[in-house]
C-alpha cells in the first residue's frame, strides 16, 4: 500500500478550509486541539443516515430499526477495532471524554473510593479529569494529589512513587497527551507501576487517540476515554473503554431505558454490557458518523497522521523560536510531544495576541485551555496555543508567523 | 436483510398456539430463566436429571411465535437425551427444523433465547452441583449466542 | 397568516418518506413516538454547521468561534421561547430525556432526598422516570411510590392524595403524554395539588413538546424534561428546563470544562448557569440542528400538529375498532389523548405481528415500550404500538389496517 | 460580526503597559474580587469610601489589554465620586471613552468584567453595611452585564 498522501489532497476533503473569514482572509485553523475540522465524508455520512435509515434502534423489528441499529452497532466493532480492544462489550458510547470519566468517577468511584483514600492525577491535566475527582474526593472523604512535573512539562515520577507508598492510592488518573504542552506521557512506565501496587489507572485519551497509534489492550490500562470530535468525528460522541470485569462490578450510572433487563416497580435488573451503560437514546445519527471519520482514518493511516504533525511541529517550532520575545512552552524532544504548541509573546496578553491574529484569518486558542492547574504551575494566566492536524500546512504556519510579526508591530515590541 | 415473508408457515403458527412441554416441573434438578431486555420477552425452563439424562424437561413464558417455536423444538431435542448431547446442540439444528435459518438479527434473539437459558441452566447444574471444571465452555457458549 | 398546510407540501421535507422498504413497497412510517423523522432543513442545518462554521465553542476569540458560540447561544434563546420560558440561564442542554431526570436524580435528588422521604411517579412511566428513582431511593433510603390508573389509562389521583397526606412525599415525577396509552396527564391538578402541599415536580415531556403546544413557565412545575430527536430534530439532544433557584442550589453533576469558575489544586467554584451543568464540549452541531426543528414546527405551528394528529387517530381509532379481535388501549376521549395507539391483535404476540406488517412496509413498534410496570399493570407481555406524526396521512392508516387484515390471515385468525 | 483592526490602538496599548490606579488599598471599606471563567481573567477592586464619596480605588488582576484599559478607564471615572453617581456609571462610558463600541461579542466580557466587579462590590456594601432596600437592582444590573 501507498502510503504518502499528499496534504493537497486531504484538504480538498474538508470544505470548511475553503472558508475566507473576517477582511476575506483564508481560513488557517490552527485550534485542532479543541475540535478538529469533518471531512465531507463525515458530513454525508450524518446526512446520509438522517435521509435514508434514520429510526430508534435496539428495540424495533421494522426494516428501517434493522438498518439503524446494524449501522450502529457496526461503530462499536469497528471502534473496538481502532483502539486494539477485543472484546465489543467493553465499548460504551457516551457525549465525550468528560462524560466517560464522570461516569467511572460516578459508577466506579463511588463504589471504591473511600475515607482516607488517594486518588492521583497531573498538573498538566485537562479540567475534566480534574474537577470529577475533585467532586469524587469531598463526597467520599478521599483526597485528590497531583504528579508534578519539570519546566519542560514532563511529569516527574518520583512523586507517584512516593505516593503509591503510601498505600492509601486506589486510582491514577492522566492524560496521554497534555493538550496545552503536548507532552505525551510516559504512560507505560506509569502503568507498570501501578500494577505492581495494585492500582487502578484511567488514561484520558482525547489528545493520543486522534493523533498517533494507540493500542489499549496493549496499554494495559483499566479505563480509557476520548472525544470523536477531536478526531475527525460529529460533536456528541465519545468513548469509554473499561475491563469487562470493572464494567460487570460497577453499578449504573444513568437509569433509563435500554439500559435495564426487567424493570418491576420495587426492583430492576441490568441489562448486559455495554448497555448497562447507554441509559436512553443514544447519539445515533453522530455514532454513525463517527464511524466515517475511522474509516478516514484509518485510510490514511495513524503513521501518516503522527509523522505528518512531527513535520508541522518541527517546522513550526524553528519558526516561532526565532522570533524575539517568544516562549515556547514544552518539550523540545518531538518523540515526546504531539503537535500543540503553547506559547506567549513577550507581554501581550494571549487574548489581544488571538484577536490582532485573527483578523489574518488564524485560528489559534488563547486562554487557559481547561487546564488552571497548569496555567498556576506555569505561573501564567493564560497561553496561545497553535495545533496541528492532518489538513494542516507549512505555508499556513508562515501566515501564523507573519501575522505574530504584525502583532509585535500593533503592540510596539 | 432478508425478507421474513415466509417465516410464518403453518408449524410455527401451530407451536405459538400449542408449544410442545410447556409448563412447570416441582422440584427441578436443573432450573433456569432468562429474558430479552429489548423485548421483555421471558422463558423459564425445568429439567429432571437422572443418570446423567435429562428425563424430562418443561418450560414456561411470554414469547412470540419465534420464541415459543424455538423452544418446543428446543424441549422435544433435549427429552430423554444424555448430557453431553444435550451440551451438544447447537442453534442451526433449531433454526433448520423450523426453516428459520435467514431470520433477520433483530429477531433471531427470540429463536435463541430458549437455547441460551438451556445452556446457562446446565452450565449452572454441572458447575455448581458437579463441580464440572469444563462448564465454563457452556457459559462462554451461552453468552456468545447473542 | 394562514395556518392550514398540506400534508403533501410537509411529506416532500422528508426525503426518508420516499424509501422503499422490504419487497420494494413505500415506507409507512408509523414509530413516531421513539423517534421522528427529520426535515431536510434540519438535515442542512447539521450539514452547513460542519462545512462552513465548526469550532469548538465559548472559550475562542476567532471567527468561527464566534460564528458557532452564536449560532449555539442563539438556540438556547429559542428553545426558552418555544416553551415558554422567560430566563435563558435555566434551559439546560443534555443528551436528551433520560439524561436531563438522571441530572435532577443525581444533583438535586441526592442533596434533597432523605432516609424514609416519598418519591411519586406512575405506573405508565416510560423507564427513564422510573430507573433513575429506584437508584436514588435505593442510595437514600428513601421510597418511590405510584399513582395508579384506571382501566382506560386515566391517573388515579386519590393515590397522589392519599400520599401527599403523609407528609413525607418529595417530589413528585409523571409523564406530560404516555408514550404507550397516548394519556394527556392532567399535570395541571397534579402540579396545583403538589404546590398547595410544598412538594416539587418533574414533568417528562417527551411526547408533549413534540405534540403539542406546552408553555412551562404557566404549567407551574419545577423541572421539564424532552428530547430533541422526537419532535424532528437530532438525536444527541435534549433539553432540561429548571427553575433557577433550584438550579442555583443544586450541586453540579459532571464535572468538567465550560462548567467552571476557577479550578484550583484542591478547590473549584462553578461557572454562572446553565453552564454549571454543562460540563464538556456539548453536541453543538446537533444543537444548532435543532434549532432548524424548532423553526420548522413554529412554522406549521403547534395548533396544526395536534388538530392534524386528532384527525389521524380519530380516523384510525375507528378504523382499528371495527377489525375483529383487536383490543386497544386508553381512552377514547381524543381531547385527553395523543396520537399514540396501542393495540393487541387476538393471540398474535406484537412481534410477530410488526414482522409480518414490516414486509408491507409498515413501521410500528412492538414491545414494551420502555414501560414493564405498564405492561405488568395491563397484565400483557407487550403490544403493539402505531404513533403518528406531522407527515401521516390517513393513506397510510388504511395501509396498516389491510396489512392487519393480512396478519390475520397469516395467523388464521 | 465586526471586524477588530481598530481596537489596539496607542491608548489601549499604553494602559495595557500602564494600567492606572493599579495596586492594593488595605483595610478598603469595598473589596470584590471576580474572575471569567472563560479566559481565566481576574480583577479585585478595593475603595475607600468616605460622606458617600468614593476617595479612593485600586485594582489588582490579571487580564488582557481590553479588560486593564476598561479597568484603568472605569477607577479613573470613579476616584473621587459620589456613590450615587458611581451607582450610574453605564458600560457605554468606558466603551466610548476606548472606541470600543463595537467589540465583538466574545470580548465583551473582557471590557466589562470590571465594571461588574464594581457593580457587584457597590451592591454587597450598600445592601451588608447599608442594608439599603434598593442596592438589589445593582446586583441585577451587575449580572445582566454579560
Ligand atoms: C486532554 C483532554 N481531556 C479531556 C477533554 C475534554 O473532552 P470533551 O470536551 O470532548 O469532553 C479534552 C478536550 O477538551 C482534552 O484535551
Ligand atoms: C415519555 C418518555 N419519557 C422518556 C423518554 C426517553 O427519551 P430519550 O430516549 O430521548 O432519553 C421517552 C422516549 O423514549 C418517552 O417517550
Amino acid at each position: 500500500m501507498q502510503t504518502t498522501f499528499s496534504v493537497e489532497h486531504i484538504r480538498k476533503d474538508f470544505p470548511i478550509l475553503q472558508r475566507r473569514v473576517r477582511n476575506d482572509r483564508p481560513l488557517v485553523y490552527l485550534d485542532n486541539a479543541a475540535t478538529t475540522q469533518k471531512p465531507v465524508q463525515v458530513i454525508n455520512a450524518i446526512s446520509d443516515f438522517y435521509t435514508n435509515h434514520n429510526s430508534n434502534i435496539h428495540r424495533a423489528v421494522y426494516a428501517l430499526a434493522e438498518e439503524a441499529t446494524e449501522a450502529f452497532e457496526e461503530v462499536r466493532d469497528k471502534v473496538a477495532r481502532f483502539i486494539g480492544i477485543k472484546d465489543r462489550q467493553e465499548i460504551v458510547f457516551v457525549r465525550g471524554t468528560t462524560e466517560a470519566i464522570n461516569l467511572v468517577a460516578y459508577a466506579w468511584g463511588r463504589q471504591n473510593i473511600a475515607s482516607g483514600d488517594i486518588i492521583m492525577t497531573t498538573e498538566y491535566e485537562h479540567h475534566s479529569n480534574i474537577v470529577p475527582w475533585q467532586l469524587l474526593a469531598k463526597e467520599r472523604g478521599a483526597r485528590l494529589e497531583y504528579i508534578g512535573m519539570d519546566d519542560q512539562g514532563t511529569l516527574i515520577l518520583d512523586h507517584l512513587d512516593r505516593y503509591l507508598q503510601t498505600g492509601r492510592v486506589k486510582l491514577v488518573t492522566v492524560s496521554h497527551m497534555s493538550n496545552v504542552l503536548g507532552t505525551i506521557t510516559d504512560v507505560d512506565t506509569i502503568i507498570k507501576k501501578c500494577k505492581n501496587a495494585g492500582v487502578r489507572v484511567l488514561i484520558d485519551g482525547a489528545q493520543s487517540v486522534p493523533h498517533m497509534k494507540v493500542n489499549v489492550q496493549e496499554l494495559g490500562c483499566d479505563f480509557f476515554a476520548f472525544s470523536a470530535h477531536k478526531m475527525l468525528g460529529p460533536t456528541g460522541v465519545g468513548v469509554l473503554w473499561a475491563k469487562k470485569e470493572l464494567l460487570e462490578a460497577m453499578a449504573p450510572f444513568h437509569g433509563g431505558g435500554d439500559m435495564i433487563r426487567e424493570v418491576h416497580k420495587y426492583e430492576t435488573t441490568w441489562n448486559d454490557l455495554p448497555y448497562k451503560f447507554e441509559a436512553g437514546t443514544p447519539n445515533i445519527a453522530d455514532v454513525i458518523g463517527f464511524s466515517a471519520a475511522i474509516d478516514y482514518l484509518e485510510k490514511i493511516g495513524m503513521d501518516f497522521v503522527r509523522k505528518h504533525e512531527i513535520e508541522l511541529t518541527k517546522y513550526a517550532l524553528e519558526k516561532l523560536s526565532s522570533i524575539k520575545g517568544l516562549k515556547i512552552y514544552g518539550t523540545p524532544d518531538l518523540s515526546r510531544r504531539g503537535g500543540v504548541i503553547s506559547f506567549n509573546f513577550a507581554d501581550i496578553h494571549p487574548h489581544d495576541l488571538a484577536t490582532i491574529i485573527d483578523e489574518d484569518g488564524v485560528a489559534i486558542r488563547s486562554g487557559h485551555h481547561c487546564a488552571q492547574v497548569l496555567m498556576e504551575r506555569l505561573d501564567v494566566a493564560a497561553t496561545s496555543r497553535a495545533s496541528f492536524y492532518i489538513y494542516n500546512t507549512k505555508d499556513e504556519i508562515d501566515v501564523l508567523v507573519s501575522s505574530l510579526n504584525r502583532a509585535a508591530r500593533v503592540f510596539k515590541l | 436483510m432478508s425478507g421474513n415473508a415466509d417465516i410464518y408457515h403453518e408449524m410455527i403458527v401451530e407451536y405459538s398456539r400449542h408449544p410442545s412441554n410447556y409448563g412447570k416441573i416441582e422440584n427441578p434438578d436443573i432450573s433456569y430463566h432468562d429474558s430479552n431486555p429489548l423485548c421483555g420477552d421471558s422463558i423459564d425452563i425445568f429439567m429432571k436429571v437422572q443418570d446423567n439424562k435429562v428425563t424430562d424437561i418443561k418450560f414456561q413464558g411470554r414469547g412470540c411465535a419465534i420464541c415459543m417455536s424455538c423452544t418446543s423444538v428446543l424441549t422435544e431435542l433435549v427429552k430423554g437425551k444424555a448430557i453431553d448431547d444435550v451440551k451438544k446442540i447447537q442453534k442451526d439444528e433449531i433454526l433448520g427444523e423450523l426453516g428459520l435459518q435467514n431470520l433477520q438479527a433483530v429477531r433471531i434473539k427470540c429463536a435463541l433465547l430458549s437455547l441460551k437459558v438451556l445452556k446457562y441452566g446446565l452450565y449452572t447444574y454441572l458447575a455448581g452441583k458437579l463441580k464440572d471444571a469444563n462448564a465454563d465452555a457452556l457459559k462462554a457458549e451461552a453468552s456468545a449466542l447473542y
